[in-house]
Order: structure tokens, then C-alpha cells, then sequence
């Protein structure tokens, strides 16, 4: 059987970066094809290149054994190629179905739209992937795991022959993931040959045939899934051996405490919520999709208003009105959504990770220190390992996972005493993923409180000391760090109103 | 943010009329309170042969902003609309003044030059990525200086086409209903805004107008020819500032080459009364002619008050900044 | 080319004003064998940019410069430079705050409005409520022509009340919905004077749409305001000489040229016109449409 | 899109001129293209006259659109720029001739009314969430109708204030260099600009305006109070305006209450012919002053060549075009 997809020494240079260099990649049809790599190594691109996104500067690709030129998004489509993409691409303004149809719109006579059966097309693929959704919804008010779906949907709406999918899964919780699995399993079957990229690596072992690595641009090796371990993928991308580590409690028995909430509530969203966090103590956040995890975290930060509830900061009763008392007060909170919340795309590296810091380096009449910024910011940069040309890039032009670093380099610059982490480590590759938990737990360990909010059990479990779970707004319960297991958080994350509210939310467990 | 117009399923015309109002109902409170307020200032002012001049002065600016809106919800802005308003009249003009043709071929053509200037202006935008802001800016001159030179910097006079006057002055609904004597440059603006706002709900030219507004790029990568489109939409913009320039020119039964510069101002901030957003990707038509007819009322309001002029001018500033304050206000709460 | 050439600075080009003094130049510009241009800033008023094209024209190096000045003050400086360079400096349609200027062509503003107002008066029975509808309310000739009125009205009519005074930038449509809310907003109102072209041809229009029987004078002529006063709906205009005033403009900067003198100043004239006396050919000489 | 302005170490003064200059290159080329076009058609160009006219009819315009630009990189836009002038003029007027104070408090005056005004305008903007476009709009009515007001509608004449003009007119380089006799307006023109070039580049103050303009609500989730430093940005902007009005008053020796309006579209040409974005986020002052330059240049050159000023319209309309797409072309290629 030959090449459903063929690539063979694709380069693709930028202003100042070789994104790619002699790339290889082949893709069978009725396989699952995963694509790993490090931050920055390139995947993305060569899965631009195959979309028609950016024109290769060499190398040849060919479909089907024949060699194809593919001048835009349109011609790739055409052949057959269809992609989720790293970066969410949806109109916010337009609703589920408007955007998954988008250009290929029932239509009646006289370009007249018949959106009955848009949206029953559109319910229809929700259904096949059973996850409920309202095709009528706009798509700005969704959360970004929601709009990941969209994309999915929108992707599978093409019924491609070649699907690539550039981490799918990263703002997904373990029961959407299950669903997308379902379906790609199911395309599979169906002969549609899919591209897989993902920085979890378990996912690996669950849906992937073959695995192809790539590391700085170049095309390391391609192997068999099943006859490869992950610890070998791993010394395949970053080079060296990474050794599993376990979270170690502190004894915080005599710790002070840095931050107390109590009674915290906004309607649904947030329902009572009480919980402290102690200097040196890593407190987890587990939840379902639409917990309510990321409510809470704003409300304290001040970034939403709140109806009641108390919040102290090292025993003193506050009242944080906006982001900036917050971080008067020393609490930093890092945004699940980093293109929206987080980063400033069109600034450079330093001036993002110096953005929340400004005053330090600020002599008289606001003028700015613009030396001591970059060598504290090339300190991030080495520390994180962040991928850039220097610390003058601008950030749009960074990878995705180098994008969340430099989130991370700002708020630790910051220098806060309560850190909150929405989702830190989103589209991070495994290595750095470890050295950032390194990094939390010193963190930690100079005396700093951190909530770490995310949708990754294994993370959780790995970094915290004490585990939070939440349920449609409400706190069901904390577990102790070191021997919860991940049966026990779903319990809690699953365990719904007493009073039988359940039928409220889809049950998407 | 309210997108209300996008996300609408198949519904009858009544309904979705009715389901913007409620959207609406502030914006359009914020008329009644400035149309109560003026009648118990004055009792000139609530008379019918008052409400139609406030209607008729509102024709050509709602018109105008009509064209505005479509633009501006696809992400764009056109500055040209009231120069090429003019230029389309001057070319109505001169095909039935100077050329002596007939109205039927007098106000398609000038029609016809709309739809073409707007597809040059939208191919400068999309073909050359000029920015909108700039592409317009420059049109706005061209079409300006082309109408001065193309008229010989003079009127022409609709004296030889009988008629013509009527496309705005006479009044087909005052033939049925004598006490309602309406112009029919009230009714034709009417017209438009009605068929536009089924254009932008209901057909692919109007999701994409919404799309292009919302989010070019992924609109781009999901394998539409947004070039193509947005020349599409200019067009469209285009052909209604032609039905402004037929409006204006057979409401003053002449074409004055020397206006037209000023009124994109006043278009524009319709559209942004009206809800709008310049951000692109959401609007809708029904808030536009409202946001016209605050401005008319205004206008005429404070003139029937007998207001000092540079008062009037104070006042309508501060008018136009509260009433949108209002609109935000029950957007939030 | 040796022709001499004249630069000609008004304060505006696009009303049918300008253009006719454009042409009565360009008849002189012909007849006295010179090369002429002509032009004004876009919007009446933009001192500025009135200054940024003398500074132009005077680079040009002209034989000589006819200024309109929308300020009587600010092109002052300018002028300076112009006899430094030995430019000649003529005046016309509005004067300057200085004596360099060889003569000044131009019209009795306050006199022709006055004579408007005794028109609109005589016209209305001698008693009642008038208003102006003025096309700027700061420039030098649409205070004069609005004074003009008021202060006849003010002191040789104490039976007539000036119940409004509006601005409508000239423009047709703009001075039209002033008009029909004038008209709205004061049912008993008498008479109305346009102050300029568009304003009148406004006045005219809004008084037709709302069916008004009010009187109208208006100021200058065009083909639209000719057509109005033929069928009464403006009762009868004031006209300047346009024509007359590019036309002397010219010849007293060729006549400087050649050493002629020139007296300080050339009252262009103006005349009250109505159906009656309209193609009279003193009259019809001075009209433009 | 290029952001070199935002990324700029501790360089030299010189060395950030040169990269920048090196990265507007075809901006300036652009404008090089039109000023040797101008001296080939005609010898009357090239003249040190004609030059100083040229820059000095620059000058009001450049500090109005430096104004704008602030606003603009900030994500906003400003309206109100023009009348804002204008009626800081008026302000100066009243002080410096009404009440006849000495000079030293008049023009602080006229400057801290802008200032003033700005920070009103960025009070609506920030605090009560009004769009700029809207706020400006209406804020642009206001100053103009408070102008005609306070002034009685007539223009206010500078005469007793001796020295007054010499602000604008008078030479300080021509003092020390008799053969370039440049304007101190045109000084003024360019000490604002480095000014203000130095306050983007380098301060606190100048990176908020670019993150505010590029996310704004990242830069509120890092802590910034965001509704302080906008208005800080629309506080300068108006002061900026205030200087444009003491030259503008200067070099016309009077306060004339009707202008402005209009001016501000000239002023937001030249900052996006000057390369900067209407989305925010990104600019440079270089750019905007040979935004500036180019409009001055165009409007005299075709002056100088006598071109017909209908025809005159139409070019400058076409040259705004071309010039921002050869920007485009170098930009992209
Ligand atoms: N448009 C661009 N201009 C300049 N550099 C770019 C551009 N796009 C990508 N790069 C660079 O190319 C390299 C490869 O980026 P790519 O996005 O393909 O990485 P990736 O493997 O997908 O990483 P991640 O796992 O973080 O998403 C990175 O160093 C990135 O900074
Ligand atoms: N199915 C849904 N459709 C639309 N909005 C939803 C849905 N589920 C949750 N939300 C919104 O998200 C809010 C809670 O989400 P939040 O982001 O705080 O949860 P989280 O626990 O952080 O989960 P996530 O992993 O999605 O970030 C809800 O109050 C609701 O506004
Ligand atoms: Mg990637
Ligand atoms: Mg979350």
C-alpha cells in the first residue's frame, strides 16, 4: 500500500529561525499517526506546510504518490487534508453550527442560507461524537475547552481522508478525550489516516500506531507504537533520560496561612466556596470541564466581581476589587487562555515577561530600565529554556508551548507570595512540563503558596500537596497529596448536587 | 456583547423583528425619551408634519448608514460613502441632463456606478490590502474631485427630466392614505434597510459579511475567497450609497457636486449609536436606523426649541455620548 | 511662456460664487493676454490652509497676487513677503488689515443685506416675523450679511421681529431642514433671508416641502435660485457681481503692472432682482448659473 | 506588522533613529520619490522658501496627528483632536486678550485646558466605557460649540499680546543661521515629536500605550490599572492638541472659533500613512511625521504645478493610496 501522505526534505525557513530543515514525514492511510517533538521543534509548521498554510521553501509532499503544490488552505481542503490548529481559529461572533459550516453552508436557492438544516447538521456531529452541545450557541461565549471542540467538530465535519489533528486535547478533560478517541478509532476504521500531535504522552500508548519525532526542525526517527517505550520516545525528543519523580509532602503543620477564602459565591458559577492555602503548600484544583475552577481563581484575582465571600491574604480580610489590588497584595494568577488573557502577541519576549513587574524597573518620570529588564528576562529565558532568537522576538512568532513559558517567566518575575496557576503547563512538552514542576515546588519551597488548577490528574497528583475538587461551582471536597488516586478525585468531581441537580449539566463523565 | 442577529435559526420575519427590539428596547427608548421630551418642551414638535420632516431629513443619512453598517460589520470602515453618494448623483446627471437619457437608464446607471466604484474601493482593500481606513480616505478624494471635475463644478438640474423629483418628493403611501403623506425617500430608505437586513440574516453574503468582521484569518483558513467577498460586500455598500446619491439628487432636484464630503461622520456615528460595534462582526440594521433618527430628532428638536446654535451643538454632542452610555449601561445590567 | 502670470487666492472654490469670479478672471486673464490660476480652500474658513497656498502661489514668483482673505489679519505676514518680493497685492471680495494691498474689489456686504432687509419688509406689509438663515456665523461676510440685516431690522423696523437666526453651512440640504423646522416651530413666520446660494436654494426647497407660503430672499443667483425667483418661490435675491469682481481683480494687477494707477477701491456693486426685472440686461448681465 | 519601536535595549538615541529610519525606509522613499518628482516638474519647487512653506504648513498638522497617534497605538481613536485646538486656542484667546493676562499664564492655560479636556475625554472612555470613536465624536461637537460660545462666535484677535506670534513665526534657527530661516513652529513641531517619540520607546508610560492597544485585558490580568493609564494617554493627547492650538492662534494671531473641524481627518491620514495600524498595538512617531510630510508635500507640489484643483483633489487622493501600498509592497517583499 503506498504513501497516503508523503514528505520528504521539507524546509521552511523564518526571518531568523530555520523552523524546519530536511523534515521527513509519512502518513499510511487508517493510521494513527502521532507527531512528538519538543516545544518549538517544528511540528506545527510542518503541519502548516502540509495544509496549504505556509509554502515550503524545499521538499516535496505528495498525496497518494503524486506530488502537489498546494497554493492555500483551499487546495489542501480539496485534496482531502483537513486540520485542527494549535492556535483555535473561530469567529467569535458567529455561533457553533455558522462556524462549522462556514463556507460550506446549506443552502436554498439565490445563495439564500437554510440554517434548519445547518444546525441539525451540526447536532448531528455532536451526537456522533456524544458530547452535547448547542449548535445555536456563539462561540465567544464558550469556554475555550468548548470552542476545542468546535474545532474538533469542525475538523470532522470535512470528512477528510488525512486528518491532522495539532494537540486536540490540550484543553480537554479525561471524559471529552475518551469521545475524541472514540472517534478517531472509529475514522480509523473508515481508512482516514490521521496526524497525531500531543505533548501527553499517555495518550500515546492509547490510539497511536506509529510515533515520529522530531527535534529541532529535523525529522529524528519514526518507530512503532506499541514496540516502543514512552521513556525511549521521550530520549528521542529531548536527548537524554527524564526519571519519573513522586511529589514529596512538606510537614506544614506550623506554616503560616497565606490565603483563606471563605463563603466565596456568584450564582451558579461559584456556590460557596471555602478553602485556605498555606505558605509553602501546593494546592491542586481538580475538576471537571466547567467546574467552576477558573470562576473561583478569577474572583479571588479580582478579575470578575464577586456576590459574597470573604478572602484573607495572610490573615488579613481584603478587599480585591481588580487584578491590580491583587497583585498589590501579592496574588499573581497565570490565565488558562493565554492568546486572550495572557500574553501580549504583538510585544516581544521581555516586554511580556517584564508586564507585570513595570515599576521595578521604572526610575523617575516613568523612564524605563530597559537593560535590567533584558537580563532579568534572559534569565527567565534560560531558565525555562524558553525557544526564541533572543529576548527582542516578538511573541506571536514563538511556538506554542514557548508562548505559555513566557506567561509563566512573567508571573514568576512577578515575585508573589499566593501564585495561582490556571492550566500552567497547556501545550508544554514533557521535558520542560518536568522541569516547571521542579520549579513550582522550589517555588514552594521558599515559603510561596500555589494553587495549581488543572485538568491533567496525573499533574495534579504529581504536584500537589493537598488536592481541591470541584463540581458544577460548588467545592466537593480536599484530598491529602501523596495518596489520593485519581478514582478518588473523579468521585468527588463527579458527585453531583444531592438535591438532584444533576440533570442541569450534560453528563459527560 | 450581543449578536443577536447571527445566531437566528428559521424564524418568521415578524418574530426576528420583534426578538431585535427586545435586544434593542433601550436604544429605542432612548429615542421615545428624547421624542417625549421635545413634546412636552414644545408643543411644534409633535405635529405629523413634523414627525415626516424628521423622517424625511433622516432618509439620506439612514441610507448613507445603511451602506456604513454593512461595511463596518465586516471589519472595515468607508469614509467615501458621502463623496461617492455625490459622485453617483453627478452621474445621474449627467446622463439625464447632459446626455439626455431617460430615467430608466439615468438611475440604473448611476446605480450601476456605485456598484463599481464600491468594487474598486474593495478591490484596493482586499486585492492590494489597503487598509480600509486609508483605501477610503483616498476614494473619498477621488470621487470628490472626479465629481467637480465631471460636472464642471456646477449643479445640474433635473429641469428636463419630469419626474425625477418624484423618486423622493412624491409620496406613494399619502396617493392611498392622504393623511399620511410620507415621501417616498422615507419608503425607500425603509426598503433598504429591510432588504439588507434579510441579505445580512439570511443569506451567504451576509454570514461571511459577519464572518470576514469576526475573524478574517479563520474565515481564510477554513478555504473561503475572502477577497472575493469583501468586493462583494463594497459593491453592495456601493450600489446603496448610489440609491443616497438618486435620493439626495431628486430630493434638491439637482446634482450639487460641492456636498457630500462630512456625511460619512454622520453615517458612521449612526451605525455606532445604533450598537454596532467598530470592532466588526456584529450589527444589525434595525439599530442603525435607530441610531439616524436620534440624530434627526436631535437636530430638530433643539431647533424647534429655538436652541442658540452653539448650544445645539454642545447639546447634540452630549446627547450622542449619553445615549450610547445608556445603551451600555443595559447591556451590562 | 512670458505671459505674466496672476495667482488668484480665494476663499473658497466650489460654491457657484467662486466659480463665477473664477471666470470673470479668466475673461480678464484672456483679454489682457495673462496666465491667471484660482483657488481657495475647500471649507470656507480654514485660515490656515489659506495661508499654506498664498505661501505656494507666492513660490510660483507671480507678477502679481489677488487675495480673498478669509481673515483680515492673518495673511498679513504673507503680504509682507509679497512686497518684499515685489509681488503686487490686489484684494478682493474681502479686505485686509493693512495697506498693502494696491486696491480692494469687492461688494457692500452690510449695504446689500440692509437692502435685502427693506425688500423682505416692503414685501411682508411692513409688520411681522422674520429669520435668517445664514450659511457661517465667524467669517467676515456672513456676519456682515447677517448684521447687515439685523441692524436694519433692529432700527427702521420696530414692527418686525427677527424670531430666529440659524446656520446651515451653505448646504442645500441642511439649510432645507432648518427651514421646515423655522417654519414648524414659528407657524406665524413672514419672510426669511438665505444669506448665501445654498442657503437660499435650502430656504426655497424647505419652504416648498412643507407647502409654506412664507416670503424668501435670497443672495447671489445660480440657476436654481434664478428658476425659484421666476416662479416666486423666492420673491427676490440680491446678486453681487462675481463676474465683476474676478474680472476687476485681474485688470487692476495688469494696470499696476503697467505702471497704471488704480483707485484704493472698486465697488463691484450689487442689485436687488425679482421676476420682474430679471432679464433686464444690467441684471441678467451680473447673474451666473 | 512591525513593532520595532516596542522592542528597542539600551541603544543609543542615534542607533534606535537609524533602525528605525532604516525600517520606514520606503515611507521615506516614498516621500524622497515625491519631493525629486516635484523639482523635475517644476524649478519653482526647490526652493529654501518653498521647503520652509512646506514645513511649515506641516507643522499644525504634525502635532495634531502625533496626538492621534498616541491615541491610535492605544487602541483608540481620536475625533476631537481638531476642535480640541481649536478650543484651546480659544482658551488662550480669552486669557491672553479678554483678560488680558501676560503671556506665561495664557499659554500654560490654553495648555492645561487640553490637558484637561483630554483627560475628561479619557475619563468617558475609561471609566464609563464609551467607545473612543463615540466619546471623540461627541466630545468633538462639544469643544467646537463651547468655542463659538466662549469666544461670542467671533474670531479673538491676538493684538495686544505682542510676541505672540513669534511663538510660530518667529526663527530661533534663523536667528543663529540667517540663511535657514525655519519657523519656530516647525521646531516646536519636531521637539514634540522627539518628545514623544522618546516617551514610547522608552518609559512606562509609552509600553502601556503600545499593551493597551495590542491586549488590553492581558495587561489588566498583569496588574495594571488599566483606566489610569488611559487616561494619562487621552490627558497628553490633549495637551498635545493644546499645543497644536497656541501654534495654530500663533501663526494665524488669532483665535478662530469655526476651524478645526475636519482637521482630523488630515491628522489621522498621516498616522496611517506613517505606517500606523488603526487596530493598536504599534507605531512610530517617524512614521507619522512623514505621514505629515507627504500630505504637505503633495498639497504644494500640486499647487506649485498649477494643477487644476478638482484634478488636485483626485491626485491626492490617488498618492495617499499608492504611498501606503509601496509600505505595503516593502513590508511584505
Ligand atoms: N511565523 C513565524 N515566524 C517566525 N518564526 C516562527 C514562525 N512560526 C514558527 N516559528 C518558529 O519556528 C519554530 C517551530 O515552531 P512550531 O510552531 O512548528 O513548533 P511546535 O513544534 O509546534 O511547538 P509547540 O509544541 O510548542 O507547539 C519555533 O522556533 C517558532 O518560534
Ligand atoms: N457546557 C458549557 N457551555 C457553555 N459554558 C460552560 C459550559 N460549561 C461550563 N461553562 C462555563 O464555564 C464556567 C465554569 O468554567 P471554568 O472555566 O471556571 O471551569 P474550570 O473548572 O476551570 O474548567 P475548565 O477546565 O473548562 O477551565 C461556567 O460557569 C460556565 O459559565
Ligand atoms: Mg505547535
Ligand atoms: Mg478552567
Amino acid at each position: 500500500m503506498s504513501a497516503l501522505v508523503s514528505m520528504t526534505g521539507i524546509g521552511k525557513q523564518f526571518p531568523g529561525v530555520r523552523a524546519l530543515h530536511d523534515a521527513r514525514f509519512e502518513l499510511l492511510a487508517g493510521e494513527v499517526h502521532a507527531l512528538m517533538g519538543e516545544n518549538g521543534a517544528g511540528k506545527s509548521t510542518l503541519m502548516k506546510v502540509l495544509s496549504g498554510v505556509y509554502q515550503r521553501d524545499e521538499g516535496t509532499v505528495s498525496v497518494d504518490g503524486v506530488a502537489v503544490v498546494f497554493d492555500g488552505p483551499r487546495a489542501a481542503q480539496d485534496a482531502g487534508i483537513g486540520i485542527i490548529h494549535q492556535e483555535l481559529s473561530l469567529m467569535n461572533d458567529l455561533t457553533v453550527a455558522q462556524n462549522i459550516f462556514i463556507g460550506r453552508e446549506p443552502r436554498l436557492r439565490f445563495g439564500r442560507l437554510d440554517d434548519v438544516a445547518l444546525n441539525r447538521n451540526a447536532s448531528a456531529i455532536f451526537e456522533s461524537m456524544n458530547i452535547g452541545m448547542d449548535p445555536t450557541a456563539v462561540v465567544g461565549s464558550l469556554t475555550i475547552a468548548r470552542q476545542q471542540i468546535v474545532e474538533v467538530a469542525k475538523a470532522l465535519s470535512y470528512n477528510s481522508r488525512v486528518l491532522v489533528m495539532d494537540e486536540p486535547t490540550a484543553a480537554l478533560n479525561d471524559a471529552e478525550i475518551a469521545e475524541l478517541f472514540r472517534v478517531i478509532e472509529r475514522l480509523k476504521n473508515e481508512g482516514v489516516g490521521i496526524i497525531y500531535i500531543s505533548h501527553k504522552m499517555d495518550e500515546l500508548k492509547r490510539i497511536a500506531d506509529r510515533v515520529t519525532v522530531m527535534r529541532d526542525g529535523e525529522t529524528v526517527g519514526t518507530v512503532d507504537a506499541a514496540g516502543t517505550s514512552v521513556s525511549d520516545i521521550i530520549s528521542m525528543m529531548v536527548g537524554r533520560e527524564l526519571q519519573e519523580e513522586r511529589v514529596e509532602i512538606p510537614d506544614l503543620a506550623s506554616a503560616p496561612v497565606a490565603l483563606e477564602v471563605n463563603g466565596l459565591s456568584r450564582g451558579r458559577a461559584i456556590q460557596d466556596v471555602s478553602f485556605s492555602v498555606k505558605r509553602g503548600e501546593i494546592l491542586g484544583f481538580a475538576g471537571l470541564m466547567g467546574a467552576g475552577r477558573t470562576e473561583v481563581a478569577r474572583a479571588i484575582f479580582g478579575a470578575d466581581p464577586l456576590e459574597s465571600g470573604r478572602i484573607a491574604v495572610d490573615g488579613k480580610t481584603v478587599d480585591i476589587k481588580s487584578p491590580r489590588d491583587a497583585v498589590a497584595l501579592g496574588i499573581g494568577y497565570l490565565s488558562e487562555d493565554r492568546k486572550h488573557f495572557g500574553i501580549d502577541t504583538e510585544m516581544t519576549v521581555r516586554a511580556n515577561v517584564a508586564m507585570a513587574t513595570m515599576s521595578a524597573f521604572s526610575g523617575a518620570m516613568g523612564v524605563m530600565n530597559e537593560a535590567a529588564m533584558s537580563e532579568r528576562a534572559k534569565h527567565f529565558i534560560e531558565r525555562l529554556d524558553i525557544r526564541t532568537p533572543g529576548d527582542t522576538q516578538p511573541v506571536r512568532l514563538l511556538s506554542g508551548g514557548n508562548q505559555q513559558k513566557v506567561v509563566i517567566a512573567k508571573w514568576l518575575m512577578r515575585d508573589c507570595n499566593v501564585l495561582i496557576f490556571d492550566e500552567p503547563t497547556r501545550g508544554i512538552d514533557v521535558g520542560a512540563k518536568s522541569e516547571i514542576y521542579k520549579l513550582l515546588t522550589e517555588l514552594a519551597a521558599q515559603g510561596r503558596a500555589i494553587i495549581v488548577i488543572s485538568s491533567e490528574l496525573p499533574e495534579v497528583l504529581r504536584l500537589s500537596h493537598r488536592i481541591a475538587v470541584m463540581c458544577e461551582g460548588r467545592l466537593t471536597g480536599v484530598l491529602p497529596g501523596g495518596m489520593a488516586t485519581q478514582e478518588d478525585i473523579m468521585a468527588l468531581a463527579t458527585q453531583r448536587d444531592s438535591d438532584g441537580t444533576a440533570f442541569h449539566g450534560q453528563e459527560t463523565a | 456583547m450581543s449578536t443577536e442577529t447571527v445566531d437566528s435559526g428559521k424564524r418568521s420575519v415578524g418574530e426576528l423583528i420583534s426578538s431585535v427590539a427586545q435586544q434593542k428596547l433601550l436604544a429605542f427608548a432612548g429615542l421615545i425619551v428624547l421624542l417625549v421630551g421635545f413634546s412636552l418642551a414644545s408643543p411644534n414638535f409633535m405635529q405629523t408634519a413634523n414627525m415626516i420632516a424628521i423622517l424625511q431629513a433622516t432618509s439620506v443619512n439612514g441610507v448613507l448608514a445603511i451602506a456604513a453598517t454593512l461595511v463596518i460589520i465586516a471589519g472595515g470602515i468607508d469614509l467615501s460613502v458621502g463623496t461617492l453618494m455625490t459622485f453617483c448623483s453627478v452621474i445621474a446627471g449627467v446622463i439625464l441632463t447632459y446626455w439626455g437619457l431617460p430615467m430608466y437608464i439615468g438611475v440604473p446607471g448611476a446605480l450601476l456606478a456605485g456598484v463599481a466604484s464600491g468594487a474598486f474601493t474593495g478591490l484596493l482593500i482586499a486585492r492590494f490590502r489597503i487598509p480600509p481606513f486609508i483605501a477610503t480616505l483616498g476614494m473619498m478624494l477621488v470621487f470628490k474631485g472626479l465629481s467637480l471635475a465631471i460636472s464642471g463644478a456646477r449643479p445640474i438640474y433635473f429641469n428636463d427630466t419630469p419626474g425625477f423629483d418624484l423618486i423622493s418628493r412624491g409620496s406613494l403611501i399619502g396617493y392611498f392614505v392622504p393623511s399620511l403623506p410620507i415621501p417616498n425617500g422615507v419608503l425607500i430608505l425603509f426598503v433598504v434597510a429591510i432588504a439588507t437586513s434579510y441579505i445580512l440574516t439570511r443569506t451567504v453574503l451576509g454570514r461571511f459579511t459577519f464572518a470576514l468582521g469576526s475573524n478574517e484569518e479563520a474565515l481564510r483558513l477554513s478555504g473561503v475567497d475572502i477577497n472575493r467577498w469583501k468586493m462583494y460586500v463594497y459593491s453592495l455598500a456601493g450600489g446603496i450609497c448610489g440609491v443616497a446619491g438618486i435620493l439626495l439628487a431628486s430630493r434638491i432636484n439637482s446634482a450639487q457636486p460641492a456636498i457630500g464630503q462630512g456625511y460619512e461622520l454622520d453615517a458612521i456615528a449612526a451605525v455606532v449609536i445604533g450598537g454596532t460595534s467598530l470592532k466588526g462582526g456584529q450589527g444589525t440594521m434595525l439599530g442603525t436606523i435607530i441610531g439616524a433618527l436620534i440624530i434627526s430628532v436631535v437636530a430638530n428638536g433643539l431647533r424647534i426649541l429655538s436652541v442658540p446654535q452653539e448650544w445645539q451643538i454642545v447639546v447634540t454632542g452630549t446627547i450622542i455620548i449619553v445615549a450610547v452610555y445608556l445603551d451600555i449601561l443595559r447591556r451590562r445590567g | 511662456e512670458d505671459k505674466p502670470y496672476v495667482a488668484l487666492v480665494s476663499k473658497g472654490f466650489q460654491h457657484q460664487f467662486w466659480q463665477a469670479v473664477k471666470i470673470g478672471a479668466e475673461q480678464a486673464a484672456e483679454e489682457f493676454n495673462v496666465t491667471v490660476t484660482f483657488e481657495g480652500p475647500d471649507g470656507e474658513g480654514a485660515v490656515d490652509r489659506q495661508l499654506d497656498m498664498i505661501s505656494a502661489a507666492l513660490s510660483k514668483k507671480p507678477a502679481a497676487i489677488a487675495i480673498a482673505a478669509i481673515d483680515s489679519q492673518a495673511t498679513v505676514p504673507l503680504l509682507r513677503d509679497a512686497e518684499a518680493a515685489g509681488i503686487p497685492v490686489i484684494a478682493f471680495d474681502s479686505g485686509v488689515d493693512s495697506d498693502i494691498p494696491i486696491t480692494n474689489a469687492s461688494t457692500d456686504n452690510l449695504a446689500s443685506a440692509a437692502l435685502a432687509a427693506d425688500k423682505l419688509v416692503e414685501l411682508i406689509g411692513g409688520a411681522g416675523k422674520v429669520a435668517v438663515v445664514s450659511f457661517d456665523q465667524t467669517s467676515q461676510t456672513g456676519i456682515q450679511r447677517r448684521d447687515g440685516f439685523v441692524d436694519q431690522i433692529d432700527s427702521a423696523y420696530p414692527d418686525v421681529e427677527i424670531v430666529a437666526i440659524e446656520y446651515g453651512g451653505g448646504d442645500h440640504l441642511r439649510s432645507a431642514e432648518i427651514t421646515k423646522t423655522l417654519l414648524l416651530a414659528h407657524p406665524d413666520l413672514n419672510g426669511i433671508f438665505g444669506t448665501n446660494e445654498g442657503s437660499a436654494i435650502g430656504v426655497a426647497l424647505g419652504k416648498q416641502e412643507a407647502g409654506s407660503d412664507v416670503v424668501v430672499i435670497g443672495y447671489d443667483s445660480g440657476a436654481a435660485q434664478i428658476a425659484a425667483v421666476r416662479d416666486g418661490t423666492i420673491a427676490g435675491a440680491i446678486t453681487q457681481n462675481p463676474v465683476g469682481i474676478g474680472y476687476h481683480s485681474v485688470e487692476a494687477a495688469v494696470k499696476t503692472l503697467n505702471g497704471e494707477t488704480v483707485p484704493a477701491h472698486i465697488d463691484t456693486g450689487f442689485y436687488y432682482y425679482d421676476a420682474s426685472n430679471i432679464d433686464d440686461p444690467t441684471i441678467a448681465a451680473v447673474l451666473y448659473d
